[in-house]
């Protein structure tokens, strides 16, 4: 174990440093490039053509048709539930149905949009994923109906790393007349991303997952799907989203992808290998696990894996005190005593569930760092279990 | 959510951990369903003090800071005192817990209760601890804490929170 | 006039630049304390340090009960949205009625709620303010009802700059036992701002109006106040705005704050000046008059004047064209032909609100941009009233 | 919403400013409640050609453009060729126009025909300008844009965009 005091980050998927790169291209439009991208005098111009350049990029980077087709928001949660409570309200409107699937392990900034959708009246089916962490679209079509008028499943899950096939599940969507929104904010920049090519009618983002500030996303909207708006006021973003664009926050995010999309080739086999390092790296000890089938689509930098016999809280502070930073499925920092829906909806019993970790590994993760991960890691666990009332009896003795 | 530099230091170094193998009563309380157990054994002697106990506890940063205070805090009291630990005094004595994390303190001075009134069976005597709270199936945890704003949802919180 | 090209910025109600203290306030929040303040792990705890010293900060500048009722929002519209449709529908559904006041002059992004309310079963009067550019407490009590379950009327008004006796009217509200909101966003830091003493159940902020970044707001929700969650998801902001805060966004926002009490004093009457040199110099030009009553309580910093006989966006552009920003409530920008709804909504007619003439000043006015201004506007207006059809017949042959 | 640079050098360096006071044929359009009035003098010779024009216009950037453009294009024109000129050309003419301007450009060509059919009428002769769009009640500048998404309120714009 090292001496000096060390800080290794290893959630990625929680959030990420802002890239230098990122931080210089937002500057200019805090003192200089201020005007409001609504006022017709020449600052006001020049923020517009700043905003509209953010677009444009972004735009194609997602590969949609065109850029009046990307909506920035103030968050990855808002894009969520304006998609979830927008399209759902404004495709009933139109005579679509009331009927909404959502898988049951999306992200609670859908699942939330989904409940009060339930409570105004739509009927609302939450579609469970396979015990290999994948919604398969045999199993969607087994719940889609005639008046089925949103389904929303993310694109990668943020706790798993499980990618899902969306293509096929937008395509079973469509057949019944559906529309198909993702939460593609875990997959931003890792897994190809073409709005096109997927045909997926809305898609929310948010920068804070790639190297882009956090209080900015941005919504995909396919020209032509119905959206009632969620924030109303100003009629910023072509009467779709209220608000003073954030026009500093929407040059980073496309930023942020330009670099993601740059050095994906590269980056993404590195992070993979990394990855496979943690998972192999915890496999060694006993009574661990890897959550969600080892041999789906998955994003290159997230492991989630169960360590049998101990609590995620005490495992994540135990780590905490050695300067590792990582994420744990358990109850933890909640009010309530479940364990994360994620893990329950892949099967997991939740006393497995409470000791699950998640590593994320990212941009400036090297290999010493997994190889600090993995040589403090067996000794915290040991201890932990030892601690256990009830480790020897479930697990049998061996820690 | 931040932890106090006292229970952070319960949780680093727990006092009193292990299993006294002739002990005198036992309690084991909790459910590894909801991700926390403890179990404590303790020694009492004829004038009903506790002399020694030791614990072992699955759980969160403060289910072992709570375990491990609650074994520091009954060291030498009469087990008539050691019953009566509140959960607030425990919370107090770690400089303050986390509201989500309030229901650990039940756990530790449930554990006690139930070793204490295990020694008493054991004896042939009246059990005295009164219900154990988190054996209750109604027991809300948090009920003495503020009401959080309705969120029409009732939305529990994200546990990732990200 | 000058010969060098000049850039004189007079429109600091539409957006300000950012502080570059502020700047520095923020920046160690991208690229260092860049951790998610919900994780537990140092770096999480340390941003959410950030974040809880950046909302004290606020709350007391504010005059809040508690921190606790300060939110971080991504906008001004996202906390007026949420004010104003979160406690409308939580109150009608305690049982306190469904009749809503606002006043028909505030932003937009208070008068689409309230429609949106009346959509959904609300009755929602619009109260006109006097042409003085005040809501009187008199006009308010006569239309309050024992249904009044929401009552929102701006501090400052935007395009006036006419400050509102909020703590009256609050006040009436309160008498039937209504909530009082009112939207901050041009007041905070120019006039006395305190929570308790206002009386206020709930007021919304934007920084971008302060020297803050765009994309970054706050709403402050007295304890007690109902309120149905507006964004919902990871359940962030003590579960009543979820998404990862933007602890930058906050962190500038606070300092921003600050920097404007700590100045104030110096800053207000300094300000006032420049403003009131505006006035008096364009007052010169016959035909012209300020909108809105001089003797009432007003911004500092906001002028806005009827220049008859011109259209706004032509005078803009031709302040623009010598280096000017300023803006105006003609209807230019806008796809329909209806002026300012402000304007109007102090008795202007359309002919005159069409020529309105906003001038704002701020931190980095100068006299000589005063100056400047008013040596090039009377040309540009003889120009374009030369140019007009109609200027002769309708208000005399002179220029 | 940006100006392509010839409406700006149209707006700073309008063609043909003024009133022409002998002039053959007068239109003039628009209102002042609208914020825009456009008012056109002609002067047409034997052969139907126009051979000067002269306007003044209260309006927006656009509708000094679109003015200034139409006096240009229309000069030399026959007046059958000039009552012609629709506000895609003019539009076009100008390097486009932003969508919420369109309507600018109907106020000048509008302009221009009734300038014609005042002449025409003036002289004896049948009207050839047909309907005068900006004075049709039901006329939508917008019509032949794309429907913006429903907004569920008909947001309309807010005219400090702010
Ligand atoms: C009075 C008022 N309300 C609301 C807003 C909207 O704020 P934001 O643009 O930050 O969403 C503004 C300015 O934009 C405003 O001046
Ligand atoms: C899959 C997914 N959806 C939604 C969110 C919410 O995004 P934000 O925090 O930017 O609102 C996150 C992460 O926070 C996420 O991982």
């Amino acid at each position: 174990m090292s001496d000096t005091p060390r800080s290794v980050y290893l959630d990625y998927a929680a959030t990420t440093p802002v890239d230098p790169r990122v931080v210089d291209a937002m500057l200019p439009f805090f003192t200089e490039r201020y005007g409001n991208p609504n006022s017709l005098y020449a600052l006001g111009r020049d923020a517009y053509r700043g905003l509209e350049a953010a677009r444009e990029s972004f735009a194609r980077n997602i590969g949609a048709a065109d850029p009046g087709e990307v909506i920035f928001t103030g968050a990855g949660t808002e894009g969520d539930n304006a998609a979830v409570l927008g399209i759902a309200r404004a495709g009933r409107a139109r005579g679509k149905g009331d009927h909404v699937v959502v898988s049951s392990f999306e992200h609670h900034a859908i699942l939330e949009p989904a409940h009060r959708l339930a409570k105004e009246g739509f009927e609302v089916t939450e579609l469970r994923p396979r015990e290999d962490g994948i919604i398969h679209p045999e199993d969607l079509r087994a719940v889609l109906r005639d008046t089925t008028v949103l389904v929303s499943v993310m694109h990668a899950n943020n706790e798993l790393g499980t990618v899902q096939p969306v293509k096929e599940l937008a395509a079973a969507t469509h057949e019944v007349g559906g529309y198909f929104h993702t939460d593609a904010i875990q997959a931003l920049g890792k897994v190809a991303w073409d709005a096109v090519d997927l045909g997926v009618d809305a898609a929310s983002f948010s920068a804070h997952k790639i190297y882009g500030p956090k209080g900015v996303g941005a919504l995909y909207l396919k020209r032509g799907t119905p959206y009632e708006v969620y924030m109303i006021g100003g009629g910023q973003e072509s009467k779709k989203r209220s608000g003073t664009q954030n026009v500093a926050g929407a040059t980073a995010f496309a930023k942020a992808l330009e670099i993601m999309l740059d050095e994906r080739d590269t980056e993404n086999p590195r992070l993979a290998a990394l990855r496979d390092r943690v998972i192999d790296g915890v496999l060694l000890m006993p009574h661990t696990a890897l959550n969600g089938a080892r041999d789906v689509p998955r994003l290159p930098g997230t492991a989630n894996l169960s360590i049998n016999g101990v609590e995620g809280e005490a495992m994540l502070l135990k780590l905490d005190n050695l300067g590792i930073a990582v994420s744990t499925g358990s109850a933890c920092s909640s009010g309530s005593l479940e364990p994360s829906h994620v893990l329950l909806s892949i099967g997991l019993p939740p006393e497995i569930a409470h000791g699950s970790l998640r590593v994320t590994v990212g941009r400036f993760t090297t290999d010493a760092d997994v190889d600090y991960l993995l040589e403090v890691l067996p000794p915290i666990i040991a201890q932990l279990r030892a601690m256990s009332p009830v480790y020897a009896k479930m697990f049998g003795a061996s820690a | 959510m931040l932890y106090s530099d006292k229970v952070m230091d319960h949780f680093n170094n727990p006092r009193n951990v292990g299993v006294i193998d002739d002990a005198d009563g036992v309690g084991e309380v909790g459910n590894p369903v909801c991700g926390d157990v403890m179990k404590i054994t303790i020694k009492v002697d004829d004038t009903d003090h506790i002399t020694d106990l030791k614990f072992q506890t699955l759980g969160c940063g403060a289910a072992i800071a709570t375990s491990s205070i609650v074994t520091e805090l009954a060291k030498g009291m009469t087990i008539q005192d050691a019953v009566a630990i509140t959960k607030k005094q425990v919370a107090e004595e770690l400089g303050g817990l986390p509201p989500a994390k309030m229901h650990c303190s039940v756990l530790a001075t449930d554990g006690l209760k139930v070793a204490v009134d295990d020694f008493l069976v054991k004896h042939g005597r009246e059990p005295i601890a009164g219900p154990i709270l988190s054996e209750d199936p109604n027991f809300d945890p948090h009920a003495e804490e503020e009401a959080p704003v309705s969120t029409a949802e009732g939305a529990e919180n994200c546990h990732l929170h990200e």
